[in-house]
């Protein structure tokens, strides 16, 4: 079970890893609140790759990890795209929105959407910029949104933006706006899953997830 | 109900503007649709018939997104509303379109069906006495197939009510301008813990589409008197 | 207003219509068996079937010609049908029913008109009545109105009166015959009762399988022995035409033929009239010299002008009393008996009371 | 076997029924004006209306009992309905159509009797056909031959002819009489055409606004002149029973009364059976003395029993012809000149022609 | 169509049998749904109503949880089904059922709207020659109410075919076991640079439904050409 962001790089790992140990991989995506709800709710899965820490607390808190196998797996950066391609200094966000949008994850719900919110909140935007939010479902519908030139700016992952070629990233948040961006993993079951998590730690793997635009483990595992 | 606060209040009333502007909005067009897929005998009738269908075997997602094709700012439809004074993008008015494209298969069947099912002697008998066609349809098809337009209404409102999928990819989730309830529950559905916000919403959701409903059904057994069937 | 058709038109690989008959102002009878084709024909009339080839006028002007591409729509031809079944709108009042034409028509409101026709077919209490629960002849009686209310120029009935008892029938029928007299529309009439038609039928036309059989004048048909074998024998008789004289005080009026002098109860026309009179064949009787002490009243001098003998042992005796023409049915063993021969001179016996209002025109 | 019914139910505020007859075997008439509750007579019976209160019994049997709370569903009845209206099932065929009923009835199939019933009915060609595009008369006709295929153990027939010209009325006429003769089954008869009635009819239920009039022997009824008055003058008559004697070349039959000897065309009854024979009260002419020369061959010596002046300028004069009532309609003014009077001998006077096949029972 | 990889191909016949499944199995619960609400006259019928609507009214994520609730490996329904040997958590059996659930209230309002238009009379005919009550249902209602049934099936089939709300939140979204069409349009929606594919699958999703919606205007076409109409 995995986040739906990231299927790319995933298929590719999950392939390799098959060839190497002979294990099938099942890789169902979807949002980390669903997947979580599953998990809740007596889904059989065996790893649990969440987009926030969040969704994975509350599974940790249900009691359905297996003990110590939770690790930060990787991060990720928030950037402001824009179709122009000229760079924005963030401080000047709210002028140059004037009165468009800005697409967003939805704020309150969606990983994305709070990193952003906290990002902004942390620069002082967030008061001038909330009236113009466009909050979407998830951050891929945030990116469409710029891409399609409905809203001229859009906050969104760099591992995102890296994959639409009709954007370019106008700035990047620094990282200590926000709540460092993690994706854990933890094991369900024993056996074969605490391979795999480990073996998503391996080089081949991480370089797979460098290729499309995730940075390597903010810290060691804790 | 003072347990939902002003911001669910104000989707709330959204909601059910967004639902009504969709059912009525698109019914005009959803007869047309049923009309000419059901006397119509035109080339492309089929072709014609899976467009009408699309935005329900569509995931909403998709469908939001070519809305956003064909309407955004950028594409000509979405420009010349704009010049028009009727802007869609991220208005809820967006949201009205949206809603009413997904509830549009169900609007147009059920009035198909109904108007498959009329007696056409009956037009007959309004053409000798003297009615046009478009009076034949006023007076004599429009009264016999009310119970599947009260149907598709019914429908569309219900559907619109639930559509949050090619909503918020087309217009956002904007509260005050594009946060209906559905889009509400689904944003607190993402969160840990806002299950008993989306719980009292989805329940203010039913109870909306339960007065519907029963209006639909009492205006239904009400024209069936009249019928004396 | 005449109306003229002449159209051919395929309704199944079983069945073609090719018909072509006039009708003038009047009555025009469509005579003929179940499924010979006569509720097509008014269907391709109103304009609701568009015959395969052919034209339809009225005084010349097509409403449909093949020809040269015109076909008006049903609305346009300002056609009255009443259909052989009700058709009645399920959604509207029996009032709404009946005002249905004229409001979409944009004709006013004719309260007196609408009051006059309510009354005739009986239908006053049903007016705030859905159709649903309607009779038969209730939704019968509705549909002839609506119909009705619409002043047509033209009036197509298709067997309107299939489930009318007697007594409704006699209210009825004068208020055609009096619209047939003044309003000079054509009116296409389809009813298996010949009494009825004879009535009120100037024209009849006979139908058999899509196809005209005969068709002609209704005097004539009626009292002509080969058609009477078409309309079946029990039905033939002739319809002379009288002038209408007093009315004793017993009720009986008398009908002044040329060939004699009739009295008649239940006649409604005024003293002058010229009313048609008809004359089953069946209800005569023939003597060789005047009896005496007999309850008949009519007793007519003619003269045998034919003798056809039928399949069975009936022999139809064509009469010419004066100048008008009268039919006789008897047993080939009377007219053995009697020594009937063209030529002969006979009393021709006729019950006043065999006449009943169905057999004579309101004038 | 005996049907018996008993029912009072509101119809509508404006209308109940509430009526009590029996339908021995043989054809019970149910006779009135539009409107006045014949088929909703027969719904009832046939169980789809369920009466507000009453008892409607098959041989003692009830189908229906509010007191004990019986009601058996429609199909339990096994009685058939000829519904006014066709009523076809448009999804199936004709053949289907006819062969619907003993299929649910998991009765075998009958092609004999199919065969004949299609033949009777003339619809053979129509058998491949969808309902939708038959014309009024074959509907209805391929709706009576559902209903008669089920052999139902009653038959319910409302206007079976409403819609069917004379001669086709003629072939399904004998069918019903021989069902009628030899199955024992009751049936109950709506129509407006008193002389289908009086064929047919043994007995006879006057209806009015939902109300029993008059009920009695279709005989007695007939001839009785105050029934008359709710029959319709015009249509009342004696029905005697004669006994069938020899054919002659001519086609003539002797048909054997009490009071004298008929001679009648169209008997199909063979010899020495015992059949009605309907002369209509308009059809008989009343002479003092047996005239001569005359072309009616059937004179019966009568005496005058009663005279009832109808409304009209008619006099209805009651006869006995030896066992045998007679009703002959005269005008008031021959009655007078003639000095007809109670106890008076006068001579009847019928013409063979004017007795038709609708008039004879087939025996 | 050899641009379909093998997993694609795997969806595309998974989704074709859930949608196939979801409109066949909802059909008889459909029309007993549907005989309720247009013949019925019991207490609780527009509740009975909204219940029936509710899956259209509420977003696919919320029915799909309930379904997870109700249905879900720790539920005791679905603890019973899995007892009976039809385990629907995360299986394919699951995505039939969400797929049924949320095209349950289209089909019942077309069937519904089908069967308040049936003469009645022709039923009462039936009755008087001998049909019971259930076969006049099967000979006379049935036959005439088959243009509802179809529409019905369509519109469960179609509505099968686009879902995957309620879907990958009940049974989630494993490749060859419940990885419709409609969750992977959405997973690569999801996932940058998965546009193609996305369409490429839409594409296939809409063929599918075109063939049905084609097959169902012939089938309907022939049968109105049996009744004559
Ligand atoms: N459902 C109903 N609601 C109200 N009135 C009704 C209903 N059904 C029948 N009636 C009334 O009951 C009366 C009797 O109807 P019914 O059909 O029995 O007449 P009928 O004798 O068969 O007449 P007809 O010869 O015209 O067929 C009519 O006046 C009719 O309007
Ligand atoms: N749509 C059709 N398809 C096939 N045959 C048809 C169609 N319409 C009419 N017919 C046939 O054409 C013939 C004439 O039908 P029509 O209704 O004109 O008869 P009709 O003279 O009015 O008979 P009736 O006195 O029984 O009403 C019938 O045999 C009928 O079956
Ligand atoms: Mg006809
Ligand atoms: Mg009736």
């Amino acid at each position: 079970f995995a986040a739906a962001s990231l299927a790319g790089p995933l298929d590719a790992a999950a392939e390799l890893w098959s060839e190497e140990s002979g294990h099938q991989t099942a890789l169902s995506y979807a949002g980390s609140s669903v997947l979580a709800r599953q998990i809740m709710a007596g889904a059989p899965a065996d790893v649990f790759l969440s987009a926030n820490e969040e969704w994975m607390d509350a599974v940790e808190a249900d009691g359905r990890l297996v003990p110590a196998s939770r690790v930060d797996l990787w991060g990720n950066a928030l950037v402001l795209v824009s179709r122009a391609s000229s760079p924005l200094p963030l401080a000047e966000l709210p002028q140059a929105l004037s009165d468009d949008r800005l697409a967003m994850a939805l704020t309150e719900a969606v990983p994305a959407g709070i990193y952003g919110r906290e990002a902004l909140t942390a620069l002082g935007l967030w008061e001038a910029v909330a009236p113009h939010v466009a909050e979407t479902d998830n951050v891929r519908a945030a990116l469409d949104l710029v891409a399609l030139g409905a809203a001229p700016f859009g906050i969104v992952y760099a591992t995102d933006a890296a994959a639409e070629p009709r954007v370019t990233v106008a700035a990047t948040f620094p990282e200590e706006s926000h709540a460092p961006i993690i994706y854990p993993g933890a094991a369900l079951t024993v056996g074969p899953a605490e391979d795999f998590l480990a073996f998503l730690q391996t080089a081949p793997a991480q370089a797979l997830f460098a290729e499309a635009g995730f940075t390597g483990p903010p810290g060691p595992a804790p | 109900m003072s347990w939902l606060g002003p911001e669910e209040w104000q989707a709330v009333a959204l909601s059910f503007r967004v639902a009504i502007c969709a059912a009525l909005l698109s019914l005009p067009f959803g007869l047309a649709a049923a009309w000419a897929l059901a006397r119509g005998r035109f080339p492309g009738r089929g072709l014609f018939s899976a467009l009408v269908h699309l935005p329900l075997v569509l995931p909403p997602v998709v469908t939001g997104y070519l809305l956003l094709l064909a309407f955004g700012p950028e594409a000509p439809a979405g420009r010349l509303l704009d010049a028009l004074g009727l802007p869609l993008a991220f208005r809820w008015t967006g949201a009205v379109l949206a809603a009413a494209v997904m509830g549009f298969p169900l609007m147009v069947r059920a009035i198909r069906l109904s108007l498959e099912a009329v007696d056409r002697r009956l037009e007959e008998a309004a053409g000798t006495l003297g009615a046009s066609r478009a009076r034949t349809f006023a007076t004599v098809t429009l009264p016999l197939i009310a119970p599947g337009l009260l149907a598709g209404l019914v429908l569309a409102f219900a559907k619109a009510l639930g559509e949050f999928g090619a909503t918020i990819t087309f217009v956002a989730n904007i509260p005050g301008e594009t946060r209906t309830i559905a889009s509400a529950i689904h944003a607190f559905l993402q969160a840990p813990g806002g299950e008993t916000a989306a719980i009292r919403l989805t329940l203010v959701s039913i109870a909306l589409s339960l007065a519907a409903l029963l209006l639909s059904e009492w205006l239904a057994a009400r024209m069936a008197r009249r019928v004396g069937a | 207003m005449t109306l003229s058709v002449a159209l051919r038109h395929r309704l199944s690989p079983a069945f073609a219509l090719e018909v072509a008959f006039d009708a003038p102002p009047g009555v025009t009878a469509l005579f003929g068996r179940s499924g010979a084709g006569k509720s097509s024909i008014l269907r391709a009339v109103a304009g609701l079937i568009r015959p395969d080839e052919g034209r339809i006028t009225v005084d010349g002007a097509p409403v449909f010609d093949s020809a040269a591409g015109i076909d008006l729509p049903p609305h346009r031809r300002r056609f009255g049908l009443v259909f052989q079944e009700p058709r009645l709108f399920p959604h509207l009042s029996v009032a709404r029913n009946l005002r249905y034409g004229r409001r979409a028509l944009g004709l006013p409101a004719a309260p007196a008109r609408e009051a006059e026709i309510v009354e005739m077919l009986g239908i006053g209490a049903l007016l705030s009545r859905r159709p649903s629960g309607l009779s038969g002849g209730e939704a019968a009686r509705v549909a002839i109105g609506r119909a009705l209310l619409t002043e047509p120029r033209l009036l197509m009935l298709d067997e309107p009166f299939a489930s009318l008892d007697a007594a409704r029938r006699e209210e009825i029928l004068p208020y055609l015959e009096r619209l047939r007299d003044h309003a000079g529309l054509p009116i296409l009439f389809v009813s298996h009762a010949l009494p009825e038609v004879a009535r009120l039928a100037a024209r009849i036309v006979v139908l058999g399988d899509g196809h005209v059989l005969r068709a002609g004048p209704a005097a004539e048909m009626l009292a002509d022995p080969e058609a009477a074998e078409l309309l079946g024998p029990r039905e033939a008789g002739a319809v002379l035409t009288g002038t209408v004289g007093a009315t004793a005080e017993d009720g009986l009026t008398e009908v002044h033929l040329p060939g004699g002098t009739l009295h008649l109860p239940g006649v409604t026309a005024g003293e002058g009239a010229r009313i048609p009179v008809r004359i089953a064949a069946s209800d005569v009787i023939l003597a060789l010299e005047p009896p005496r002490g007999l309850s008949a009243l009519n007793m007519l001098r003619c003269r045998v002008a034919s003798l056809h003998r039928g399949k069975g042992p009936g022999v139809m005796v064509g009469l010419t009393c004066g100048p008008d023409a009268l039919l006789a049915r008897v047993t080939a063993r009377s007219a053995e008996a009697m020594g009937l021969a063209e030529g002969l001179e006979v009393t021709a016996i006729v019950k006043s009371v065999a006449i009943g209002p169905a057999d004579l025109g309101g004038g």
